[in-house]
């Protein structure tokens, strides 16, 4: 039985919104991007004093790339019109549509404010959690376009295969590993140590850094940014003892040496956590420990 | 849109589905400074390539008569001096190996079975070990009075 | 769509989408991967070219000659453009992973390669097509 | 379908289910079945702090934490639970410094800690600073670095697993041993799939000397069901905020444990004591944490007065929560709300320096800027009160032990975290000790889940266990057209905002459960558009709603029920506290009646009282 959707409310455009880009990287690309890369531009808005009410409603467009491994070969683009509210973010949207256009629709989501990390996917061609992006911020006089994170297998419309990049953050040994014996008290760590690793303890694991790097997209055997940010947490710790068992693992051929310092992963945290900076930090030390 | 094959009842339930789970794979660990020293390598040579380009780029195509003084006799005035023989093979080697560091990098990125990479690699290397051979060769054992008509001070010399 | 049993799917596991819109830092490293490719390629002509000077002047002279047309001479005018914008934007990446406010600068990093990249090759270009197509 | 073995099943992996995987992981072969990855539950979401006595920036002690518990609570903590609470919460905070978490430090480069509502020192004396924490990102470091822990141990995760039935046999029956192949166990009558199109009911009443056996789970990802059977089973699957419409809570708290437990004929204790936060973004529901009182942030009505003074002289802007609420409420019903309708007040952090603002309080003023649009160093912050947390649950005692009445244990079930009601929040939770509830009972329920383990046989499963889960399942993805979840799930938490929220009647509770009623009934003809196996979210949210329904149900009759005011229940018809008539905890229970449908029985149990003599509230 197909399921009963309203046929009206939704049109499928063949071949998507920009041609795929598959594994070639941006490299091949470069020039095509350029045209191409219209869409939504930050609108930055005066701060409204707060309040709800007198926000008006919209219509959006929501442009969703969409793939079912039960029905589809492959993944094919449909768009759907939704009237939403003023301080609505992309979740609220694929939440309308799959409650009233398409039950169907799949998608990973939990807390809805930005602490999970369950709904990184691809806004206008870039990394953002759905639940952290304001409608309003987008340019809505065209379709918002929203598809699964590259680089992870997609397992169905906007879920991905979350293994690996779980696995590469197991390999890092993310966790206080000490030495002697234990305190009865707490361990003492001063203020500036505690800094020291601040930024790094923010990650939620969102995987929008590791999803956003051009050279994880090539193999998926790069640690990826996410792997080292938690690295680093423990790295800087000034609790921790196991940093060359770290580093170690991290100047592996697939470790540090492998970024390419885009700043794609810096510019997709929605933690803002200063990845490369990192990641830099990470390099450092292993040059500063091996030579 | 076509209708889901059979919708199991109850008893039967979902036949088990290959697992939609890829399985992960790290090719082996490796354990050893390679990729340190390279990076490292990419730096300082990247630092030391800027003098060294920029200065040939200035006194072949910039200074004097531009990209039209380049002849023979042009190249055989500057290697007729220690200083710029030795210039050239510097940034020959150097240029040299930190592109072919470059290409590998690239070709790691890029080749998707190892076969592919390997081959691509080794390609990489044979033109790399022509490349400085021959150049190194060329600076080296170049006679700049070979043209009789020489009017180089060093040729006067010895003629 | 033709309908396919869940085991017999060949279903596409691999990334596909549209363009990602990264910015300033992906599309430097972007030019900076062609830019390097390229010369690496000229540099494997240019020594293959240069050796011809073993061989003897006149076969030199002839290979040389080549590159004094027009067509070449815009050509020289792109590499060394390559070259250039290489070479200046190596220096970024040094500054980003050594001094420790070049991650925070790095979008003016990359406008500075872009100022100083133009900067030069103004003078250049003038220079180098004015004597390409002056005689 | 597919059968497993281990010696302890863990369901939910929050801060409760983590901190028993833990324990428990070191004593017995267990498994964590969890229906989101670890790191994405809700405790990642809590903020302000985790109290414990630790003394280390002013003096403090265990005792003075327990009495506030219990004021807090409006004395319907069960003391002894909150004594246990209190005093393990030094080891609890210590421990998770040990396992690497990355706490706040004083100059002395110890824990340090910070104000939080309602935790006084002497006894009501003066605001405390107990709260340890990490900026205001205390649930995340506590998930993170339990997820850590776990990483190290290899904890055996199976991600994305929806538990949806708990397996109980007649003690009576239950043939046990350490073989158990072939052996099989009758499954008393009656116990199949309500008409409601819920899981199957229990049968005949409480099921009196019940043991556990295992729990069936959907994997989403294949739509494959898996028998998981167990030794021991620790419920951790924290709470049921989406009950309302207006929450802190993610979209993937639906109260799962609870409504299993409850279908299954275990009680459910206090559920009419749900705490509203004060300060969620007004219209929106998102938390800015109470640390942002604790650091100073003042709460102001439309004229700008800072209008706590006067429901609480004392401690004022950091009163218990439900007071704050109330007063909040209060504000806005008797027209003194800002904003172009009037409906919130303002929580004001202007005059704090921005750079402490920064330190202290990054992401909450984030949510405040990316959300509502509001720059919190110069503008107020509208708020308005948020469902927040259930102080009720599944009954254990101290030592996490599911109970099946007043005092029957249930063999080999747990249970801890939110999800459980051991009752050390009583009728209003205090701040932070939640996190801390999480720590002290998730340890206590691993470790008494594994020794059970290891000293208990094996219980055979009942045959074809799965049955009811999958006859559930397949009644609402099979139906060809019906009702929409979505709508009703909306029109649930609709009406209980309206009629169950801070303020309550008979009136309003009364229409709540006609309209609980009739969503019900609607429900029984749900259906689902996706009918595929992969990734199937729109059955498992279906599923969802069914459990919200059932615990919105048990919400509203145990508040009707209250006829009187107390802590997170207020009943404007009875708006004091009666200690003669209700001091004493709710006990719901579902049964099937004479004529074989489904009834709810309402039954009490004591409260325990040590040290602390019911007072009146006055902070
Ligand atoms: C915004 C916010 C801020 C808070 N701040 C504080 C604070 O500052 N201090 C404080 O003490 N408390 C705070 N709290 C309360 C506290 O965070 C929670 O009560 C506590 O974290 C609950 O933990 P838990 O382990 O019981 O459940 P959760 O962390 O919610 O975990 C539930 C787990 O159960 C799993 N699960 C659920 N259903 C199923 C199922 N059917 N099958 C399998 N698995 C399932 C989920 O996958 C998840 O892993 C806050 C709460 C919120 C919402
Ligand atoms: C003129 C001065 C030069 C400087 C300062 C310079 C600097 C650099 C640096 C720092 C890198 C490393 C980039 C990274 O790790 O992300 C690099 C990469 C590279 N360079 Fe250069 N370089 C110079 C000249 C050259 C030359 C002459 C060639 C060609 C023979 C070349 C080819 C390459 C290649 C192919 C790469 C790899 C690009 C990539 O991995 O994306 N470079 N260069
Ligand atoms: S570093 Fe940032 S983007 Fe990456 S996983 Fe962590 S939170 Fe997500
Ligand atoms: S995107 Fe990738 S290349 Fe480096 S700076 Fe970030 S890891
Ligand atoms: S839903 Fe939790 S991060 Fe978006």
């Amino acid at each position: 039985m197909a399921p009963d959707r309203e046929p009206e409310a939704r049109s499928t455009t063949e071949g998507g919104p920009s041609e795929t880009n598959a594994e070639a990287g941006p490299a091949k690309s470069a020039a095509r991007a350029r045209e191409g890369s219209g869409g939504a531009a930050p609108r930055k808005e005066p701060a409204s004093s707060g309040g709800t009410g007198e926000i008006p409603s919209f219509d959006v467009t929501m442009r969703l790339r969409r793939y079912n491994p039960e029905q589809d070969s492959e993944p094919h683009w449909e768009d759907y019109t939704v009237r939403m509210h003023g301080t609505d973010r992309v979740l609220d949207a694929l939440h309308k549509v799959k409650a009233e256009i398409d039950g169907t629709l799949t998608f990973r989501r939990s807390c809805a404010h930005g602490v999970c990390g369950s709904d990184a996917v691809r806004i206008n061609g870039r990394n953002r959690l759905a639940c952290k992006t304001l409608l309003k911020d987008l340019n809505l006089s065209k379709p918002v376009v929203v598809e699964p994170i590259k680089g992870l297998p997609i397992e169905k419309d906007l879920v991905v295969d979350m293994e690996p990049f779980f696995a590469a953050y197991r390999e890092v040994m993310p966790f206080l590993i000490t030495t002697g014996a234990e305190p009865t008290r707490e361990r003492i760590q001063s203020q500036p140590d505690r800094e020291r690793f601040d930024d790094t303890t923010k990650c939620i694991l969102c995987a929008a850094c590791t999803s956003s790097c051009p050279v994880f997209w090539t193999d998926g055997q790069y640690f990826g940014p996410a792997a080292i940010v938690n690295a680093h947490r423990f790295i800087f710790d000034s609790r921790d003892a196991g940093s060359d068992l770290r580093l170690e693992v991290l100047n592996d051929k697939e470790g540090v040496w492998r970024c390419r310092t885009t700043f794609n992963c810096s510019e997709a945290c929605p933690r803002g956590i200063q990845i490369t900076k990192a990641i830099a930090e990470v390099k450092q030390a292993l040059i500063a420990r091996k030579l | 849109m076509s209708t889901p094959t059979e919708t199991p009842g109850p008893g039967s339930y979902a036949p088990a589905l290959e697992t939609p789970h890829s399985p992960y794979r790290r090719s082996k660990a490796t354990r050893s400074n390679w990729e340190l020293y390279g990076w490292l390598f990419m730096r300082m040579s990247g630092v030391l390539l800027l003098v060294l380009v920029f200065g040939h780029l200035w006194v072949n195509m910039v200074s004097g008569d531009g990209i039209n003084q380049v002849d023979w006799g042009f190249v055989a005035g500057k290697w007729s001096s220690p200083f710029w023989q030795t210039w050239d093979v510097l940034m020959l080697w150097l240029a040299q190996l930190h592109g072919t560091n470059g290409v590998r990098t690239i070709i790691n990125d890029y080749a998707e079975r190892d076969a592919t990479r390997f081959w691509l690699k080794m390609a990489l290397y044979a033109a790399t070990a022509v490349v400085l051979v021959l150049g190194s060769l060329v600076v080296f054992t170049f006679d700049p009075c070979a043209d009789p008509s020489s009017t180089l001070e060093a040729c006067r010399t010895r003629s | 769509m033709a309908s396919l049993t869940p085991t017999a799917k060949a279903a596409p596991k691999k990334p596909v989408g549209t363009l990602y819109r990264g910015r300033e830092g992906m599309w430097s490293w972007v030019f900076h991967r062609i830019t390097g490719v390229a010369i690496f390629f000229f540099l494997f002509v240019h020594v293959l070219d240069t050796a011809t000077v073993r061989i003897s002047p006149e076969a030199y002279n002839a290979v040389i000659g080549q590159y004094k047309n027009p067509v070449m001479g815009l050509g020289e005018a792109g590499l060394v453009g390559a070259v250039v914008f290489h070479a200046l934007n190596g220096i970024r990446i040094i500054l980003v992973d050594f001094w420790s406010k070049g991650t925070q600068h790095q979008r003016k990093l990359f406008w500075g390669v872009i100022a100083l990249w133009t900067v030069l090759m103004v003078p250049f270009l003038v220079r180098h097509l004015s004597i390409v197509f002056g005689h | 379908m597919q059968t497993h073995r281990y010696d302890v099943v863990i369901v939910g992996a929050g801060g409760a289910g983590m901190r028993a995987a833990l324990e428990a992981g070191q004593r017995a072969r267990t498994a964590v079945l969890t229906k989101l990855y670890p790191t994405r539950s809700h405790t990642g979401a809590a903020q302000g702090g985790m109290c414990a006595a630790l003394a280390n920036v002013e003096d403090d002690n265990w005792e003075w934490h327990t009495f506030d518990t219990v004021k807090g609570g409006d004395y319907l903590v069960d003391q002894d639970a909150a004594e246990v609470m209190c005093k393990e919460a030094i080891d609890a905070v210590l421990d998770l410094e040990k396992m690497g978490l990355p706490f706040n430090r004083t100059p002395e480069g110890r824990i340090d800690q910070r104000r939080f509502g309602g935790h006084t020192r002497n006894h009501g004396e003066a605001a405390v600073r107990r709260s340890c924490f990490a900026a205001d990102r205390t649930g995340h470091m506590i998930l993170q670095t339990l997820y850590q822990q776990c990483v190290k141990h290899e904890v055996e995760f199976f991600n994305e697993f929806y538990v949806l039935d708990l397996l109980l046999v007649d003690a009576a029956d239950a043939r046990t041993g350490r073989e158990i192949e072939g052996l099989q166990v009758e499954r008393p009558e009656g116990g199949s799939g309500g008409a409601d199109g819920s899981a199957g009911g229990p049968v005949g009443g409480v099921p009196a000397g019940k043991r556990v056996a295992g729990v069936v789970a959907y994997e989403l990802a294949t739509g494959e069901i898996h028998v998981f059977q167990a030794k021991s089973v620790v419920f951790a699957t924290g709470g049921a905020g989406k009950v309302y419409k207006t929450t802190s809570n993610a979209h993937t708290l639906t109260g799962d444990g609870m409504g299993i437990a409850y279908r299954r004929g275990l009680p459910l204790e206090d559920m009419e004591f749900f705490q509203f936060h004060p300060t969620g973004l007004a219209g929106l529901g998102i938390l800015l944490s109470e640390a942002a009182r604790g650091e100073g942030g003042i709460l102001r009505n439309a004229d700008g007065e800072r209008f706590m003074e006067r429901y609480a002289p004392t401690i004022k802007d950091l009163a218990p929560r439900d007071i704050v609420a109330r007063s909040m409420a209060n504000e806005v019903r008797e027209g003194r709300g800002a904003g172009p309708n009037k409906d919130y007040v303002l929580l004001d952090l202007t005059h704090l320096e921005p750079a402490h603002i920064d330190a202290k309080l990054p992401d909450i003023t984030e949510f405040a800027r990316t959300y509502l649009g509001v720059e919190p160093y110069t503008e107020p912050v509208p708020v308005y009160p948020t469902a927040h947390y259930a102080m009720g649950g599944v009954p254990t005692n101290v030592d996490a032990e599911v109970l099946s009445d007043n005092t029957t244990v249930v063999p080999g079930l747990y249970a801890a975290g939110e999800v459980a009601c051991v009752s050390v929040h009583g009728s209003n939770r205090l701040g932070t000790n939640s996190l801390l509830d999480i720590n002290v009972f998730g340890k206590r329920a691993g470790i008494a889940a594994a020794e059970y383990a290891n000293r208990a046989d094996w219980v055979a499963l009942p045959e074809a266990p799965e049955a009811e889960t999958v006859e559930m399942l397949e009644s609402i993805r099979n139906r060809p057209a019906g009702e929409r979840y979505s709508a009703i799930r909306t029109a649930l938490q609709e009406t209980m905002d309206a009629n169950a929220q801070v303020f309550r009647t008979e009136g309003t509770l009364k229409q709540a459960l006609s309209d609980i009623d009739r969503l019900k009934e609607r429900y029984s003809r749900v259906s689902v558009q996706d009918k595929g196996k992969r990734y199937n979210t729109d059955l498992l949210e279906a599923v969802e709603v069914g459990f919200l329904l059932d615990l919105a149900e048990v919400i509203v009759l145990g508040a009707l029920e209250r006829k009187e005011s107390r802590g997170g229940h207020f009943r404007e018809d009875y708006p004091h506290r009666d200690d003669v008539n209700f001091m004493r905890h709710t006990m719901v229970y579902r049964e099937r009646g004479a004529d074989g449908t489904l009834v709810n029985r309402l039954d009490f149990k004591p409260v325990v009282q040590t040290r602390y003599q019911p007072m009146e509230r006055k902070y």
